[in-house]
């Protein structure tokens, strides 16, 4: 008989647990509450879970110093703390959209906010690790939940956008476990500091070895952060999910990704590992170009804006390679003002749900340009807050997006990647071109006729309130900058990144 | 009255936002009220210009990113202070002239802030604040364009826009390549235009540098062979799109190589001295052969412009003050006579729905008063002496004489050209028998078109006989420039030829 | 010696198996296949003496998953057969290079082997004394202690999807009707204004 | 003295603003009146200004700054010294008839007052050629007549385009706009000449100017001379720049008088003369222009034998007046120069008013073999004509005789023989044709309708004309103070020949003139004699100036519109198709890639695995670094 | 002897068997099996590895990739059962609603 195994509950440090656990104490209460009480009106669980997401975040912004907890299962280090931030704050302004008035299938569901939480702790936990184990099933857990809120909009195109998010996500997952396997057998750990510590020991024999772990890492990631061959099922899924669950999605588990590949790759760029580097940066302009280049000729806004994001995300990719701090802080202040931005931009385009179809190929798109022509003469507030929404993703100062870009941009100069910081701009030129082209539509072109539109007919307050915020965000972006890059900075700095 | 330039900036905007609150029909007379006070304002400044001081003044600093060095500076010398103040005159003329109809108060409004735009350009301290503003200024250009032009105006619009904006994209490329420079080598990030100037970057730096922000200003000016949005711009705009683009917007870039390129950049704004003569040349040349082409009248003020700036820019790169301060004149004297020749296109085109030049001919018997000022503008724009147009062409090429006879020789062909498209387009149009019955019984210029015109004949008068007042504070910022490029120059040639640009007689 | 033995046959088998599930046109043969292939690697984690994750395997795969395909296959007819034919040679050539490319990088994994850190450390040596459960249970219930419970929320998070999605409200979608019928939600709006 | 400068130079000025006033609305008397009396103020003051400055004591103004950048800094200065008082008082003299004139002439014109307007502003810019102090105010004045002229030339604007056949100068706007435009290419010149000078010495004032231009190279002497010399073969339409002036009769006739005959062309040969520092130092080129404006002077007159219009004799023999000038200021005699320059004003002037009485009297004839016999109907223009053209063709005693003697002797005292020849020959032919013009005019039988009642002119015009005749008659006798007048600031010069020749000349000039009048007379008084160049077939060249227009027109102007055509294609088809190219381009790509998102999953599936396998392919070839 | 290459070797083929099936399988049931497969192949790896060190972590790591794939098989027969229900077949090709 094994003798009795003793731990201090000290040692655990339990507080790191806390923001995971308040959320997914929501969710268990939630499906309790359902379980007890039928049919409460929606608008009850909204409010829940907004207040279960409010009282994590706040969990989250005790930060003291890099923490590990239980036996080093858990790192709650800057850039944790950050990008739980992030997802937690992206959360707190998607969630209030449920109370539309418009009738959505998945709202019917108490459960949906259930699993929305769920997701919610997944990511966090994949952010506020680097065991492997622990990544991977955060992951596994918010992708299962994410591909059913997907479906539970429950149209043929939400569901064929389910079915391919979750198949690949399958295969995505293989390569996750086999590569996470071949880091075992090199390193004989699944923790990515040990890792890196034997890698380094070792110099990184055998090379063959640790670059096959890398590809297999980098084809998992990829397909989380839609690199470029890993994209193809971006714009479905956004097609298909509903618009603001797109504009989610492509906030939360991009950072999410994103941060688990700054622990992968950094270390191994750091060590100057030339090949990683290089097919990092082949990656990244291959990614913010291609799918620039295809965002051109798109018939809908949202396939556009799920193209844009996808080469937004290209960009960002690209902080990853330079590696210093400053790119690393421009990567989450980017990802900030892109969050504001894109989920505004998303939202504008579901608020201004139409019921009739408008456009060349009335059957094939909900968002057709043609929808917004003449906005301005219709909706003037409404133009002017989309357009200031275009703008910002097309980095056009002061408008918020432009600070990113701006920040990302002389960080690849200040470290010599020249060449790079030239694709960027090239690339913001490029994606000018199909901002405009909505911004042309509503305030160039007149108005169709035919069209009965109903834009922000009965949205209500608290839509109107998120969509002003953002607004407000991405306008006065300028003014936000300086105290985000502070609060960054010393994040990103003090996890040593 | 510290804070004059942010009240000069900002008001126009202010004004803006209030604006949808007015009544459609009195929207009008809110415009021209607001930009006649922003008019009075920018003339508080010229008061209050002190030009025995060198350097900047109605200095304002804040900080926007205190990290990473980018503040709110602004401040005028004076180079900026006549740009500025024409800036606000030429937004009110054209407010006045304004004939729209449809969709009046959005015109309104995007022209204010255009000009709240085009006054920050002028008064950015900061490099990224000016890019801000820069790139801002496109925005409103594009909805004029846009929403208020001819038949191909989305076309026209959009090039205009993403022509200007890639250009400045590598603009924004120099910029923070310059950042990382001065920071490797100070230690501290400033954006601050005062200290890049007083900075000096390694020659080859200077090489790239100047080529970065030679795309951005050359696409803006536009200098062949970056030009081809102009003419659609200028076909497809309204008329006061068309007045504020050709004599502000334009203006921009001119004002980008004084303000960043010389005194940034000595060495290389040597060495690309002559190569950028002769792109000047093929303006002013080529251009001008276009602009003889042309059969709408529009379109021949468009091209003669591109022509003109071709002029200026020329005048920028003698590097002796008669050139600098002759160009920066030039621009302000072009900016009231292209600015005006536009207008009077758009007086017709109120009339007839026509630029066409085959439609016309022989107003000036039906419309003597608007043939008249037509004239006086015409001559204003071939250069006539004792008009404001002659002073800045001149001394531009006097300037550059020193550097090159040869160049300057054939760059004065423009006032042969230029003499040979704008008679034509009088005699194609005011001369010869009325033909075309439509025109029989066309009214002459109305009272509001008069009030829009008249200050500007005056102007082209008074400051061709006494342009004094505006050459002095003009020339002193001028001569301080040159005297710090000199300083900061690092090669040789560089100096030499400074010295050789600005000595009479023998060339030490 | 027998270890060896095994080894083969269980290769040959497992791979013999999977062989069968990836290219047989019948859904229940390589149905079958597959529970086979399940079972036949649980022998090698017994090999491994492994033997809790050997049962576990068995009981998870073999019981559960395959039951759940089962189940699965009875609501849809899999006597429709798809047709398979890969109509551009290029998928062939792309498969036959990434499985070669696959294996000589595995190939290259003996001299990895080689530099393997024999030196890195065990994870707890104490725990090496009882048997292979007890160990997995110690660690289980310590080190991946948070793993496990997220994994349980996991399942849940499945369980509830798999309710959800197979559910009888999925039947009609509500979201489709707001978006054909305008009626439902001009009543909605004008209930909204009346309150 | 001071207020005399600014009242000779202003009231022609305030003369024309208040024309302006009324520029718009039909005909008013008073403006004419108006004007005319400033003028007539501002002759006065340059006869004051005449008798009160002598000597050393010139008249030096500064007005106010002009421009002033770096190092250079101009002001507005004016200085009337005995050369600029001599052409203020020659210009006001002129000027102030002609607007008397104008008032007869333009009666029935809608734009009376607008011309006047026109008329004035000319003189006052006139006067400011002539009186500042600096080249660049010089130049002022000199694109300022430019632009009035131009505004002259076309004031009946209204009249359409015909043929060249029709009208060698195809409607007044286009003649004003080849004027404007042909003087441009001139002034180019000219102010490559000012930059030259500034950038050598700092200053435009002449007296700076004069004072140091000793101190320069040789070569950039020259290089100065020729430049400015450029400046003036454009306004004083010296060959090959020629053209403009035959056209320019387009304009009113009076307009002619004035600006193309009197002042404005003379302007050049001011230039020349007020510069004559500058062009002492280079006397070879000064022998050039003497040499040019001797092949003008031939070249003019041969134009002038046989054309058929009233205005283009007259304005060919200003051309080769004009060369006469340039020949005596060339060879160093700028006295002489500015003596024929004045007494040539008069003369012609009055020449080209009688033209224009006649072909008022035809309603607007222009042809003179349309005309004839009309000696009966207007005996006093044929008075003052004759007398004029005596003058012109240089009998003794009439101005034209003292000056062009002069020039004459000059050249031969300068042992340029060859230019002496043709200048002698130039006399002979501009005997000839002056008379021919007269003969056919005045004299032989009517070549015209009942439908025409020739009348003389109103008895003001003719008072208005007959001071000009006066001085045409007796301004040489007053060469000698002249010259004692004006060698106080022109360098001295005499022809030295021995008495002999002197006499010598003076009779084969006197002979070869005669004669010519006699050829005229006689030939003309029975029949025509043109037959006799048609048999020698030199007609057709002579009446089409040499072919020159024509060849202007053919292998300048049309290609130049080509060329200007050929830019604008590749403008738009090349430079801005690039543009639209890069985007097409762009776009283009955009479109062939969607084919890789085919929304088929099995595909996309296919993709991922395929971008492993390329990874793992990279993994294996490439290994930087290793 | 049988060392830790043959057990990888042997992963890695089943890896790549599992790879065959998801690209060449229209069939979205027999695409899950694969995807079971890709699942099991990195299994055995890891409990190799995990001995050959005396490391439970592959034992663990296994033990997960087992709950997580039996999860999968619950959400994807989810999906699979809901969309047959729609659109009564499980035949990929038709899943192209959306492209481009």
């Amino acid at each position: 008989m094994l003798d009795p195994i003793s731990i201090d509950m000290a040692s655990l440090n339990l507080a790191t647990l806390l923001p995971m656990s308040i959320i997914i104490l929501g969710a268990l209460a939630i499906i309790v509450i359902d379980l007890v009480v039928k049919d409460l009106h929606k608008s009850f669980y909204v409010v829940i879970s907004e207040l279960f997401i409010l009282l994590a975040l706040g969990a989250v912004f005790g930060y003291s110093g890099e923490t590990r907890g239980f036996f080093d299962v858990m790192l709650i280090d800057g850039i944790a703390v950050l990008s739980e931030g992030i997802i937690l704050v992206a959360s707190a302004l998607f969630i209030p959209l449920a109370l539309t008035s418009k009738r959505f299938h998945e709202y019917s569901y108490p459960e949906f906010f259930a699993l929305f939480l769920f997701m919610i702790a997944g990511f966090q936990f994949m952010v506020a690790t680097d065991n492997l184990i622990l990544i991977f099933i955060g992951l596994e857990t918010a992708s299962l939940a994410l591909y059913t809120l997907i479906a539970m909009h429950n149209r043929e195109r939400s569901l064929e956008a389910a079915i391919k998010y979750f198949t690949m996500g399958a295969l995505a997952a293989g390569f996750f476990v086999f590569g996470a396997m071949i880091l075992y057998a090199l390193t004989g750990s699944v923790e990515i500091h040990k890792i890196s510590e034997v890698l380094v020991t070792k110099n990184f024999e055998p090379m063959a070895g640790v670059l096959t772990a890398v590809v297999f890492m980098l084809a998992a990631l990829g397909f989380k952060l839609s690199m470029v061959p890993f994209q193809t099922w971006v714009p479905d899924v956004y097609e298909g999910a509903s618009a603001p669950l797109a504009g989610y999605m492509s906030v939360v588990p991009k950072i999410a990704g994103l941060v688990v590949a700054m622990r992968l790759f950094e270390f191994l760029v750091h060590a100057d590992v030339v090949w990683v580097q290089n097919i990092l940066w082949i990656v990244a302009v291959v990614t913010m170009t291609l799918t620039n280049i295809m965002a051109l000729v798109q018939e809908s806004v949202k396939r556009m804006l799920a193209y844009s994001s996808i080469s937004h995300a290209g960009f960002v990719m690209s902080a990853i390679l330079i590696g210093t701090t400053q790119a690393n802080s421009a990567l989450f202040l980017y990802w900030v003002l892109f969050m504001f931005t894109n989920l505004g931009a998303f939202t504008m385009l579901w608020v201004s749900r139409h019921k009739t179809k408008v456009g060349e190929n009335k059957t094939r798109f909900d968002h057709p340009y043609e929808k917004f022509s003449g906005m301005v003469k219709v909706m003037p507030v409404n133009a002017l807050i989309m357009g200031v929404f275009m703008l910002s993703l097309a980095g056009m100062p002061p408008f918020s997006l432009f600070w990113g870009k701006l920040y990302l941009m002389s960080s690849a100069i200040n470290s010599g990647f020249i060449v790079l910081a030239a694709i960027m701009a090239l690339n913001s030129a490029i994606s000018v071109y199909y901002y405009l082209k909505l911004v042309v539509y509503m305030f160039l072109r007149e108005p169709s006729k035919n069209s009965s539109i109903v834009y922000m007919k009965g949205a209500p307050i608290a839509l109107k309130a998120i969509i002003g915020f953002s607004a407000a965000a991405t306008l006065l972006g300028t003014f936000m900058v300086s105290p985000l890059l502070e609060i960054i900075t010393q994040y990103v700095k003090a996890s040593g990144f | 009255m510290n804070s004059l330039l942010t009240l000069l900036i900002f008001f126009p905007a202010a004004a803006a936002l209030f604006g949808y609150m007015i009544e459609q029909k009195n929207i009008r007379a809110y415009g021209i009220t607001i930009t006649a006070i922003e008019f009075v304002l920018s003339l508080a400044l010229w008061l209050g210009y002190d030009g025995s001081i060198a350097g900047y003044q109605f200095v304002e600093h804040a900080s926007i990113v205190a990290s990473y060095g980018i503040n709110y500076d602004l401040g005028i010398d004076g180079i900026s202070l006549f740009l500025i103040i024409m800036s606000t005159f030429m937004t009110m003329i054209a407010v006045i002239g304004l004939t729209v109809k449809d969709n009046l108060k959005n015109l309104i409004i995007s022209v204010l802030v255009l000009e709240m735009t085009m006054v920050g350009v002028f008064a950015a301290l900061d490099v990224i604040l000016f890019y801000i503003f820069w790139e801002l200024s496109l925005v409103p250009m594009l909805y004029i364009i846009g929403a208020w032009g001819a038949k191909l105006r989305i076309y026209a619009a959009v090039k205009f826009f993403l022509y200007t904006f890639a250009g400045s994209l590598v603009m924004l490329l120099g910029i923070l390549y310059a950042a990382y420079l001065y920071h490797d080598s100070t230690g501290m990030w400033s954006f601050s235009i005062a200290a890049w100037q007083a900075f000096s970057f390694t020659y080859t730096d200077q090489l790239w540098l100047f080529s970065a922000f030679f795309f951005g200003f050359a696409i803006k000016v536009p200098m062949v062979p970056f030009h081809t949005w102009l003419p659609y711009a200028h076909g497809q705009a309204p008329t006061i799109g068309s007045v504020i683009l050709a004599a502000v917007l334009l203006k921009m870039g001119t004002y980008g190589f004084v303000r960043f390129s010389l005194p940034m950049f000595p060495d290389a704004s040597v060495y690309f001295m002559i190569p950028v003569a002769i792109i000047a040349l093929i303006m002013i040349v080529y251009t001008a052969l276009i602009a003889y082409a042309q059969e709408d009248m529009k379109q021949v003020i468009a091209y003669s412009s591109v022509s003109h700036m071709g002029v200026i820019v020329l005048g920028t790169f003698a590097m002796n003050s008669e050139g600098i301060t002759g160009s920066l004149f030039l621009m302000l004297s072009h900016g009231i006579v292209s600015g005006a020749l536009f207008m009077l296109v758009g007086v017709i085109y109120d009339r007839r729905h026509t630029k066409m030049m085959s439609e016309f001919g022989g107003l000036a018997s039906v419309m003597p008063i608007y043939a008249t000022i037509f004239a006086v503008m015409l001559m204003a724009s071939v250069g006539l002496p004792l008009t404001i147009g002659f002073v800045g062409e001149f001394l531009s090429l006097l300037g550059f004489f020193k550097v090159s006879p040869l160049i300057t020789a054939i760059a004065g062909t423009t006032i042969i050209f230029g003499a040979v498209y704008m008679l034509s387009l009088y005699k194609k149009s005011f001369f010869g028998p009325l033909t075309n019955e439509k025109n029989a019984n066309l009214k002459d210029l109305t009272s509001q078109e008069l009030t829009a015109l008249v200050p500007l004949v005056a102007l082209v008068v008074i400051l061709g006989v006494y342009p004094k007042p505006m050459l002095d504070p003009i020339d002193g910022s001028v001569k301080t420039m040159i005297v710090n490029m000199d300083k900061k120059a690092v090669t040789q040639e560089a100096k030499d030829m400074f010295a050789k640009a600005n000595t009479i007689g023998k060339d030490k | 010696m027998y270890e060896i033995i095994a080894f083969y046959l269980f290769s040959a088998l497992t791979i013999w198996m999977f062989l069968i599930v990836v290219l047989s046109k019948n859904a229940l043969y390589s149905m079958s296949a597959l529970a086979a292939g399940m079972i036949l690697i649980s022998g090698f984690f017994f090999l491994l003496n492994a033997s809790f994750l050997g049962v576990v395997q068995i009981i998870v795969y073999t019981g559960a998953v395959m039951a759940l395909y089962a189940f699965g296959m009875m609501f849809l007819d899999t006597t429709q057969d798809i047709k398979e034919d890969v109509h551009s040679p290029k998928i062939i050539y792309g498969l036959w290079i990434a499985s070669a490319v696959l294996v000589v990088f595995m190939v290259t994994a003996p001299f990895a082997a080689e530099h393997l850190a024999l030196d890195s450390p065990l994870s707890d040596p104490k725990l090496w004394d009882g048997s292979n459960p007890q160990q997995v249970g110690v660690v289980l219930f310590t080190k991946y202690l948070i793993p496990f419970e997220l994994a349980a929320v996991m399942l849940l998070v499945a369980m509830i999807a798999g309710i959800i999605l197979v559910g009888k409200k999925m039947d009609q979608s509500i979201t489709m009707a707001s978006i054909n019928d305008t009626k439902v939600e001009e009543e909605e709006f004008h209930i909204k204004e009346e309150k | 003295m001071e207020k005399y400068v600014y009242i000779a130079l202003f009231a022609p000025l305030v003369g024309s603003l208040f024309a302006a006033i009324f520029g718009a609305s039909p005909k008013k008397l008073f403006v004419g009146i108006v004007t005319s009396g400033l003028l007539f103020v501002s002759w006065l003051a340059s006869i004051t200004l005449l008798m009160n400055v002598h000597g050393e004591h010139t008249i030096h103004v500064k007005m106010m700054d002009w421009i002033a950048a770096g190092g250079f800094d101009l002001d507005f200065g004016f200085m009337a010294d005995q050369v600029s008082i001599i052409m203020m008082v020659t210009v006001t003299t002129v000027s102030t008839l002609v607007h008397v004139y104008s008032i007869g002439y333009m009666d029935h014109d809608k734009g009376f007052n607008r011309y006047f307007s026109y008329l004035s502003a000319f003189v006052f810019s006139m006067m400011i050629l002539v009186m500042s102090d600096n080249f660049l105010g010089l130049f002022i004045g000199w694109e300022g007549v430019g632009v009035c002229s131009w505004l002259l030339i076309g004031h009946w604007y209204f009249k359409e385009d015909v043929s060249t056949d029709v009208n060698p100068a195809i409607s007044p706007s286009y003649a004003a706009n080849e004027a404007f435009v042909m003087n441009r290419i001139a002034d180019l010149g000219m102010l490559i000449g000012i930059f030259m000078i500034y950038w050598h010495l700092g200053s435009l004032n002449y007296d700076v100017v004069f004072a140091n231009i000793g101190t320069l190279s040789g070569g950039t002497i020259t290089a100065i001379g020729i430049f400015l010399f450029i400046g003036a073969m454009g306004k004083s339409a010296q060959f090959p720049l020629h053209t403009w002036l035959a056209n320019a009769m387009e304009g009113p006739t009076p307009v002619s008088a004035l600006i193309h005959a009197a002042t404005m062309v003379t302007a050049g040969v001011y230039l020349v003369i007020r510069s004559n520092e500058i062009y002492m130092l280079i006397p070879n080129v000064g022998y050039f222009i003497a040499c040019l404006g001797a092949f003008v002077a031939v070249f003019a007159a041969s134009m002038a034998l046989v054309n058929m219009e009233l205005k283009r004799i007259i304005a060919y023999s200003t051309l080769s007046q004009l060369g006469y000038m340039f020949v005596a200021a060339g060879l160093g005699a700028y006295w002489i120069a500015l003596f024929h320059l004045m007494a040539h004003a008069f003369f012609k002037s009055v020449l080209f008013l009688g033209a224009g009485n006649v072909m008022h009297a035809m309603d607007d004839e222009r042809y003179i073999n349309k005309m004839g016999g009309l000696g009966k109907s207007m005996p006093w223009t044929m008075g003052i004509m004759t007398v004029a053209s005596t003058a012109l063709a240089g009998i003794w005693p009439l101005a034209g005789f003292f000056s062009k003697d002069k020039i004459l002797e000059t050249a031969f005292a300068e042992h340029n023989y060859i230019l002496w020849v043709m200048l002698w020959m130039g006399a002979g032919m501009t005997a000839y044709y002056s008379f021919r013009l007269i003969m056919m005019v005045f004299f032989g039988k009517k070549n015209y309708g009942a439908e025409k009642h020739p009348h003389e002119a109103y008895t003001f015009v003719i008072i208005a004309m007959l001071p000009l005749a006066v001085l045409a008659v007796i301004a040489g006798f007053f060469e000698h103070s002249f010259m004692h007048y004006v060698t106080q600031v022109l360098p001295e010069y005499h022809p030295h020949v021995s008495t002999g020749t002197f006499i010598f000349l003076l009779v084969v000039t006197l002979g070869i003139a005669l004669s010519g009048i006699a050829l005229a007379i006689i030939k003309f008084s029975k029949g025509n004699f043109d037959d006799f160049f048609r048999k020698i077939g030199v007609h057709k060249v002579l009446s089409n100036q040499y072919f020159i227009p024509q060849f202007y027109a053919d292998k300048i102007v049309k290609p130049y519109g080509a060329l200007s055509r050929l830019a604008w294609k590749i403008d738009m088809k090349i430079v801005d198709a690039t543009v639209d190219m890069i985007a097409g381009v762009i776009y283009k790509t955009g479109d062939k890639a969607r084919w890789m998102q085919s929304g088929n999953l099995s595909n996309n599936l296919r993709w991922m695995v395929f971008g492993l396998v390329i990874l793992l392919l990279l993994a294996v070839i490439y290994r930087p670094g290793m | 002897m049988i060392t830790l290459t043959h057990y990888l070797v042997l992963s890695a083929i089943l890896f790549v068997i599992g790879l065959v099936g998801v690209i060449r399988r229209k069939n979205l049931l027999m695409l899950f099996f694969s995807t079971e497969i890709l699942l099991n192949a990195v299994n055995i790896g890891f409990v190799a590895i995990g001995n050959f060190y005396a490391d439970l972590t592959g034992q663990m790591f296994a033990f997960f990739i087992i709950a997580v794939a039996a999860s999968e098989v619950a959400v994807g027969l989810g999906l699979l059962v809901f969309w047959y229900k729609k659109e009564g077949s499980i035949d990929l090709d038709t899943l192209q609603r959306m492209k481009g």
